[in-house]
This record gives C-alpha cells, structure tokens and sequence, in this order.
C-alpha cells in the first residue's frame, strides 16, 4: 500500500495496524525491513528550522506505486508500505516510511533500499528548506546515499 | 482542430514563472519543448528541468495531443 | 546497545522506548533502518511448530558486541540496538531486532544488513525446530540470505 | 603443574555427547584438539564443529592453559 499523508504520523504504529490486518502475513514472513527517514535539523551547514514538501497529486502516487510494482518484480517479497509526507514539517518528523515483508532477509533489504533509492531519484517530491534566519531554499539535489 | 492542453510547474519553476499553470489552445503540431515556449513567451529552460506527460516522464522531442497534461519541475528531492 | 533475552518482545515499543532515551540522536538521525526476523510456521518444507534457541552465555554477547563494533568502524553511524532471542519461540515471534541509526541512508542500510549477515554467521545462537508430529531437529546451516 | 580446564559442549554436540561439560586437568602441554580427544574419548568431531578458547573462536591447533574455557559447538544459527 502507498500514501501520502499531510499530518505528522507515528511509523511503528503505522506499520503495526497494517501488519494486522494481512493476516496473509502471518507465519510466512520471516524478515521485515523498514526504512525511516527523519527530518535533521542541519543540511548543507546550516541550521533547518523546518521544511515544506511540495508534490504533483496524481503523479506521485502514480510513479510511487511503479517503483513498489517494479521491486515486486525484482525481488520475492509478500508486501509493501511506503508513507510519504507533505506539507510542513519539522525536524525529528518522520518524512518517509518504507516496509518490506519477505520471507527471507536478501529481498527484504534490497527491495527496501531499491524502493528509497528510486523513490528519491523518481518520485515528484520537492523539499523547501525554512533556515534559522528564515530564508527558504529549494533543496537542489538529493544525495547519492552516502553523504 | 483546436488542441487545448493544461501546463503545471512545481516547486522553483512554479516560483520562477510565479504561477502555478497554464491553459494552452493552439492549432499546430507542438512537441513538450513547443509547450514550454508557448507557455512561457520562450523563457530560457532552467539546467535540469524534468517534463512529464500525462504523469510520465517523457522527453521534449515528445508531441502533445488535445487533453493532454503537461509539467515541468526541477530534480525530484523527495525521501 | 545489546540485549538476549528469554521473553517474547514487541520490537516497535523497544525501538521507540530506546530513541526516546537517547537524546543525543534528536535532530540527527535522518536515516533509521531495522530489520526484524521473525518465526516462520515452516522451514525446508516442514511445518514448524516451535522452536528452541540455545546460545553461550558470555560468548553470544561478546560477539555480538565486537559484530556491533565492527559496523561502528567501518560506517558512518550514529547508534545501534540489537536484541535477539533465545528460549523457546512460536511461529510470528519476534527472533531478532536490528537498529541502525544514522545521518544519511547509506550507511544505515549497509550496518544493518551488515549485523544481520555475521550475527548469522558468528554469534553463537543454535536452533532447534519442534515439527508437526513433535519430532524436533537442528537446523543445520544458516541461508545465505537469498533461499 | 596441573592444569585444570573447563570445556563446554553446546547444541547438537550437547547432545551427542550427553553432557553440557567437563572439568579437565592434566599435566601435559594439551592443543584444543588434544582436549576434544581427552574430553571425548577420542570420539570423531563431528565436521563443521567449532571451537571457542576463552569465548573467543580459535583453531584447533591452540594450545590451552591453566583456567580456560574451551567449547565445542556446530556451525551457529541465529538471526
């Protein structure tokens, strides 16, 4: 399943009531990766005060949804939740959530970290950083994973 | 005919043409680089710009048709 | 941090229960990744019923400590949590929890699956699978993370 | 001197021996080799055994010394 959320929202919680309820699940998954990623409160050098994610309706759902359908193809894994978050955030917010349920550990972390990757090369986000004197600015360019 | 197409900017191309989009009606054949200059009286392109049609990627060479929506936004940032 | 123990453990509630304690993360850690490992109801194409884990107090927490720190030297990170099971487990139990938070994705994905390979192949944990008809078995040999 | 060492069996080999372990004192310079042989009446280790010296892994080749832990045990599978 994929969402895109405008409210601040709890990634255990979200990944607890959707686990339950595929009770398709249960027995067969043997490993579980889940991805988090949070807001910090420096980029760059400078202090972020707060940040706002800009997204295309329609678009990112759609391209989102092809980046869980083409990690399914590649790898054997039992189900997917990605959560993304728009509108105002702040920092230790949680911006993205990513779960992968497998039977087996290999394709749950690959197919996890595919779906992050992809998600930030692909998808139609846009973050706008608020500073410490107020000014904003467009983030240019993500990173490669590993800055 | 008439070909009436809707244009959206995102993120610093929306703040750049300080608007959000653009109705387009016109009687040529017009590829997505067409649109762009239609739409913004030939503005220059920012380096990177991304285009899609209809919510895929496409590339400017591509040919709009009657219905069809166009946007252009910089490199996505999301994650 | 590093912890054994013998109960069954909801991994969200200690996640969230060890972030909260440690302050020093707040603002920090753009990148959380866990993984967690869970009983599977078959194995080698036998239902399983439960299972008993046998390790060597003293030597599976040294290993897997230096395992911990091993990831500390080579990556990037910010902290670690790792608690895994032993005694006797049901099907959907929890076995394993691996936490690893970090600045940026990269190094969070890599320490993590990085722990869960070599607690797999180092730390002195041993499995034994209760079947069906009550005979029970030892599994031999660990996947590669692939099967 | 004596030296009196501790060895601990642990899974599998637990079983296959019908004890978790055995206190050994000797006289000689002994390898952790030599300890399985002493320990075991020279059973055959089964292939795959691991062993530890001190919860650290080590060769069999190590030699042992007063006070030490020695533990034998199959290929680990946690996780």
């Amino acid at each position: 399943m994929i969402k895109i959320i405008s409210e601040e929202f709890d990634p255990f919680a979200e990944v607890q009531a959707y686990q339950k309820q595929q009770q398709a699940l249960s027995g067969k998954y043997g490993a579980t990766n889940i991805f988090i990623g949070t807001m910090r409160d420096f980029n760059e050098g400078e202090r972020v005060k707060g940040m706002t994610l800009e997204h295309y309706p329609g678009m990112t759902e759609k391209q989102l949804l092809a980046v869980v359908q083409e990690a399914e193809r590649q790898w054997s894994i039992l189900d997917v939740l990605v959560i993304h978050r728009v509108g105002d955030v702040f920092p230790d917010d949680v911006l993205v959530l990513v779960v992968v349920w497998s039977g087996h550990r290999g394709g749950a972390f690959d197919a996890s970290r595919f779906i992050m990757e992809t998600l930030k090369s692909k998808v139609p986000f846009w973050k706008k950083e608020i500073l410490a004197d107020d000014q904003s600015r467009w983030v240019a360019k993500n990173t490669d994973g590993y800055l | 005919m008439t070909v009436s197409i809707k244009v959206r900017y995102f993120a610093s191309l929306k703040e750049l043409l300080g608007r959000s989009e653009d109705m387009l009606e016109f009687e040529q054949v017009l590829s997505v680089a067409d649109v762009w200059r239609q739409a913004t009286e030939a503005k220059v392109m920012p380096d990177n710009t991304l285009a899609a049609l209809n919510m895929e990627y496409v590339d400017l060479a591509c040919i709009v048709a009657d219905g069809d929506e166009v946007a252009f936004f910089p490199p996505v940032t999301g994650g």
